[in-house]
């Protein structure tokens, strides 16, 4: 599959906006924090989940989206919103507890949820996965020809979810992707001691369903497996199971020493960070120029930068407001 | 007259459902033998053949999976109806239930709904042991963001359901398999009433007052609305007049109703079939020290099912889950006392 | 691998005995329930799931234990208990509720437990196969060469604790044995509507292990199959996943109408009946004369009908023993 | 001095775990990240050092599988331990929980022990938002066959771990996050304090008085234990006198306890960072009422987090969550009112 050029600058533009989120989000989160760091403190408390490194993931795809396509995520969700294209300024402000934050500062940033794009996440190992299957039935029920994608760590998939979910969708031919993003840790343990198999993908004969490895974290072999896998759930073609190697550059959340990956493991890992690695490529296959790896740098930054801003610009919610939204006003009566 | 229509409480779930099937081409049905089987305890009896297998969908045995299933298709959509064979079997998917169906409003600042109702048989009496008569109704409503409601008779079934695919909330519809008047269980004659042909809601969240009376509340849900019927008649010729509360929903719950009978009666009594503490029974009990403290004439009681794991065994069983005998000496005890 | 006589006729009796004990429990439990049936009436109240039909998965792993090894069954237990060895008269009188029942009455049909030998069972679909990676870990851990047996249904496939159970046996190379009962239904739902693919024992390789299919509800086959997971396992080669393709004669519990299978497929399925067709293979093996036979039929009669008698002999618990066993006592103090 | 010496809660915790495992062959640890990052909350900090992977073992995220594990374990003549990361996630293996676990011997009539600790963290105040700050302990209390405690101090911490430990009945021991100790959570000087070395039980189901008083008795558990001290402290220079009771366990709950203190005082308030309605806050009432009616002066309150999902922006957890602020404003009001 040739990739268009404007779906490789794109892909890397994507990547470099994804990062940089990430860098900001880590530099506000140990603000006040430090030196004593206290989870509880700061612009951003609580635990944070980046996903640096594992931009391929969320990019390959983006192209192949359409419309009312629907995204559940993980308790590391950002890469995969920003890719879908979730507002970024309603995000950065749920990520900071505002009132003008996605979920009016009650989710956080392991819940995170839009409806245009339709993205959802959530704290709970495998938790998304089965209603990445129920999406799929309501496009199946209302005839659109929508995808529900569904993204989990290579640490999920030894929880029921995962068996649950892909026998469903493989059982009635639905139009789900299921992605594994295999950074090879959850948490401290390695994939080694936590699953039987090497492969995920090779999972997917327990369902009948077409189960591809994405052995190299490139967004270009992501780009051409989520590619055929969208296009074949688009079409009718039913479900199938990706898994895509990729690397998790910084610790499990943000404070984690990270001790219990080597030296070794760590300094390789940065040396294949993909977005050193993509930009070269696209440098050296004539994609882009200097410049415009700086422009593009550039024109991202200020994009983060503005969506920070109106976050930390934005108010808090009044405490009362706890009290909202626990259900919705009733919308039919007799 | 279709006024005076009568159906058993199964035969008037199953026919709000397929009202509502009817109306809306959004709500659908799943979950174990609820097809061909019509569910285990006839909720969707004959809806298959009225709507065919897209909209009625026997399920694998994937609790998680499927109850999942509801809630992404409830936000993209459409109005599931979900089954949970029996209650007892939370354990393996209350992730999707707690976590996820009844936060996901929450989380997103209200954005998105979701519009579901999860449909559960509780309740013992018949031997089934102690992972198929639990009713667990307190620990469902003690987690936030999911109604709950308990019919008790047919006329509130059917309208208690229909408000439930109506609302725009997850809604956890609990029915007694004792209150259903199936064929193959104990008689109740109380399991068969009037029930109107026409759509019609129940309002989520109104007890109703199941019976007047002046000397003591019995506040209640569920077949134990029943034991509380039939222990008010014989305390009637005991000259002892008993008011039965059937609260119909614990979620929300309605504080204000059990605070007005309590200011009428100056006593109180719960019964509860769900496990006594941390529960229901404690919950009714506070919301009347809170809101009509001096008016008790004596401490309320309980009549609830002890805390221990529901045993198989006949005489066991009876002895463990409230009975009208108990309500009775519970209330003449009280009578007494204060 | 050659059968022995004695367990060829071991295994038949076993056979016997089982279906005897499902025929008597199945006429008593429909006593004083009928005209008007009532679930909650009679000697024998509640849910009854019988097994006829099934006994070969049940007789084919017998003569394969050892003592110590542990079972966990289904709601659908009483073939695998009876093979197994527990105690017919203590479990004969707990299906009746009666004090000197296994679980002194609290348990009931579907909570049969047994220390020696050790067997347990549930009312929830898959919940004995976590048990029973933990007995095998139990075993690993204290060096006994003992295996732990898992049996669930076709329809338990498809329950999370399926692949979590498995993944982990798999992965710390534990002596279990998942035994999948396919007996084609899981209550109404065939096969067909619940499970992706064809065969479970396919799904092992999810778990890089051996799955093997009995195709034919044979006790011989079922026999050699098990002996050798068993030995396997026993041998620290780690676990392995068999489905026995079987047949439930009967509905699924008493008082099921059975609407949803066909006379087609229940006359094959009499047809069939593996009770009568091993008995005709000995015969015609020439393992046992038609007296052997009489005489086999006659002697497991009476024992069932002795197991029977007790139970309907002992008397019920006291009610308000319904409060003890919540907890134990202490056994160590400071 | 060794009966001098100091440890945080979590130091406990890990002492008692690393004593138990020394004097015990059959006890082991499992769950995930207890290994080589000894917990995530550093419940099981340098035991993989000290007794190997065989004792210590890392789990896939399966905790269903694992916590069954844990069962068949016990069954089979181990003590495990098992440890669910955050109590938020007993949804996806609450069956093996309340359905096994903690009816296995009562369905056995008493002939099998299922002796397994099934570690916890609990609570929120440190924006971990609505899936990783959950208490729940109503819930778990609420359903039979499983002991609850909750330790608010070290030293407790350390003798109901060992006697958690020894007991042949599951018990499911929460530690509160902010009771811990941990260098990264909000400092707590009360997380650290005099912890003998040599083992020693606390006994289960047993409260203990955390500070004598005369005026009202605050009866709460956990961290709100910390929160209800500070109060009390605050109330004292008033010239408020309040008792504070420490339940320790929720199962079996110390009912004595509480009567014996309301009838000193006269009047109670709960304190409670789960939910309010159907769970800890009105089963404590409740059982004041039942024990202890006609001491009470004034109807008894609850100071608890409201029934919502816990949100997550910090000005709204604060507002919802229990805080020395709101004990002192209900314990004002109600001297003043009774
Ligand atoms: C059901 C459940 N169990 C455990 C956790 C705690 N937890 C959060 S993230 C995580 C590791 C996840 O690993 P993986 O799925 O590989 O995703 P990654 O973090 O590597 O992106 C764990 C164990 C949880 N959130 N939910
Ligand atoms: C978790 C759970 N879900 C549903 C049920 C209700 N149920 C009891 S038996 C059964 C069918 C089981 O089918 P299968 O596993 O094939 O066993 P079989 O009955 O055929 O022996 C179902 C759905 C249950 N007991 N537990
Ligand atoms: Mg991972
Ligand atoms: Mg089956």
């Amino acid at each position: 599959m040739a990739v268009p050029r404007e779906h490789l600058i794109d892909m890397y533009e994507t990547m470099v906006k994804i990062r940089r989120f990430e860098e900001r989000i880590r530099e506000l989160y140990f603000a006040d924090k430090l030196p004593a760091f206290d989870i509880a403190a700061g612009l951003i408390p609580g635990e944070m989940h980046l996903a640096a490194g594992q931009e391929p993931v969320a990019v390959g795809m983006r192209p192949h989206l359409k419309d009312g396509d629907a995204i559940t995520a993980t308790h590391r969700p950002h890469h995969l919103a920003i890719a879908q294209g979730v507002d970024l300024n309603k995000m950065a402000a749920e990520i900071f507890g505002r009132d003008t934050g996605l979920g009016r500062g009650k989710g956080g940033h392991m819940h995170l949820f839009s409806t245009e794009p339709s993205f959802g996440c959530s704290g709970i190992i495998g938790e998304g996965m089965p209603v990445a299957v129920g999406a799929a039935m309501a496009f199946k029920a209302r005839g659109t020809a929508n995808v529900a994608l569904s993204f989990f760590g290579e640490g999920a998939a030894n929880q029921g979810a995962f068996h649950e979910a892909i026998n469903l969708a493989a059982l009635w031919s639905l139009p789900v992707v299921f992605v594994c993003e295999d950074n090879a840790y959850a948490i401290s343990v390695p994939k080694t001691a936590s699953t039987a198999v090497t492969d995920n993908s090779d999972r997917a004969a327990a369902y009948g369903i077409p189960g591809v490895l994405v052995p190299d974290n490139d967004p270009v072999s992501v780009y051409e497996v989520m590619g055929a896998a969208i296009e074949r759930a688009r079409g009718g073609g039913g479900p199938s199971l990706v898994e895509i190697r990729t690397d998790r550059l910084w610790g499990h959340f943000e404070g984690d020493a990270d001790a219990y990956r080597t030296d070794d493991f760590k300094e390789d890992m940065n040396e294949r960070d993909p977005l050193k690695t993509f930009a070269q490529r696209l440098l050296a296959d004539g994609v882009l120029s200097e410049a415009d790896i700086t422009e593009i740098a550039d024109r991202m930054h200020t994009e983060v930068e503005a969506a920070i801003e109106f976050a930390m610009n934005s108010p808090y919610p009044a405490p009362e407001a706890t009290l909202d939204h626990v259900f919705s006003e009733r919308t039919v009566t007799l | 007259m279709t006024g005076e229509r009568k159906l058993t409480t199964q035969k008037a779930i199953a026919e709000a459902i397929a009202q509502e099937m009817d109306a809306d081409p959004t709500v659908f049905v799943m979950g174990e033998d609820v097809g061909v089987y019509g569910g285990i305890f006839g909720a969707t009896e004959g809806l298959l053949d009225e709507f065919g297998p897209d909209r009625v969908k026997d399920t694998p045995i994937s609790e998680t999976g499927f109850i999942g299933a509801g809630i992404g298709a409830a936000i993209h959509g459409m109005r599931p109806i979900v089954e949970l064979m029996f209650v007892d079997f939370f354990g393996v998917c209350m992730d999707q239930i707690y976590n996820n169906m009844a936060k996901i409003h929450y989380f997103s600042g209200g954005n998105i709904k979701v519009p579901m109702v999860l449909t559960t048989a509780v309740g013992g009496g018949y031997s089934d042991a102690g992972q198929h008569s639990q009713t667990l109704w307190g620990m469902f409503a003690h987690l936030p963001g999911m109604k709950v409601v308990v019919p008790s008779n047919p006329y509130d079934a059917k309208g208690l359901m229909i408000a439930a695919i109506r609302d725009d909330n997850p809604v956890v519809y609990m029915f007694h398999k004792g209150v259903l008047g199936l064929g193959w269980m104990t008689n109740n004659p109380r399991a068969t009433g009037v029930v109107p042909e026409a759509p019609y809601e129940v309002p989520i969240g109104k007890a109703a007052i199941a019976r007047e009376g002046s000397d003591v509340t019995i506040v209640t849900v569920g077949l134990s609305v029943h034991k509380a019927l039939d222990a008010a008649e014989k305390l009637a010729e005991e000259g002892v007049s008993a008011e039965i509360l059937d609260l119909r929903s614990l979620v929300p719950l309605d504080r204000e109703a059990i605070c007005a009978s309590v200011e009428k009666t100056h006593r109180l009594i719960v019964v509860d079939e769900d496990y006594q503490s941390f529960g229901m029974s404690g919950e009714v009990i506070t919301t009347a020290i809170e809101g009509a403290f001096d008016y008790l004439d004596a401490p309320p009681v309980r009549v609830t099912t002890p805390d221990t794991p529901i045993p198989y065994s006949h005489p066991l069983e009876a002895w463990a889950l409230p009975s009208t005998e108990r309500i009775m000496r519970a209330a003449q005890a009280m009578l007494v006392a204060g």
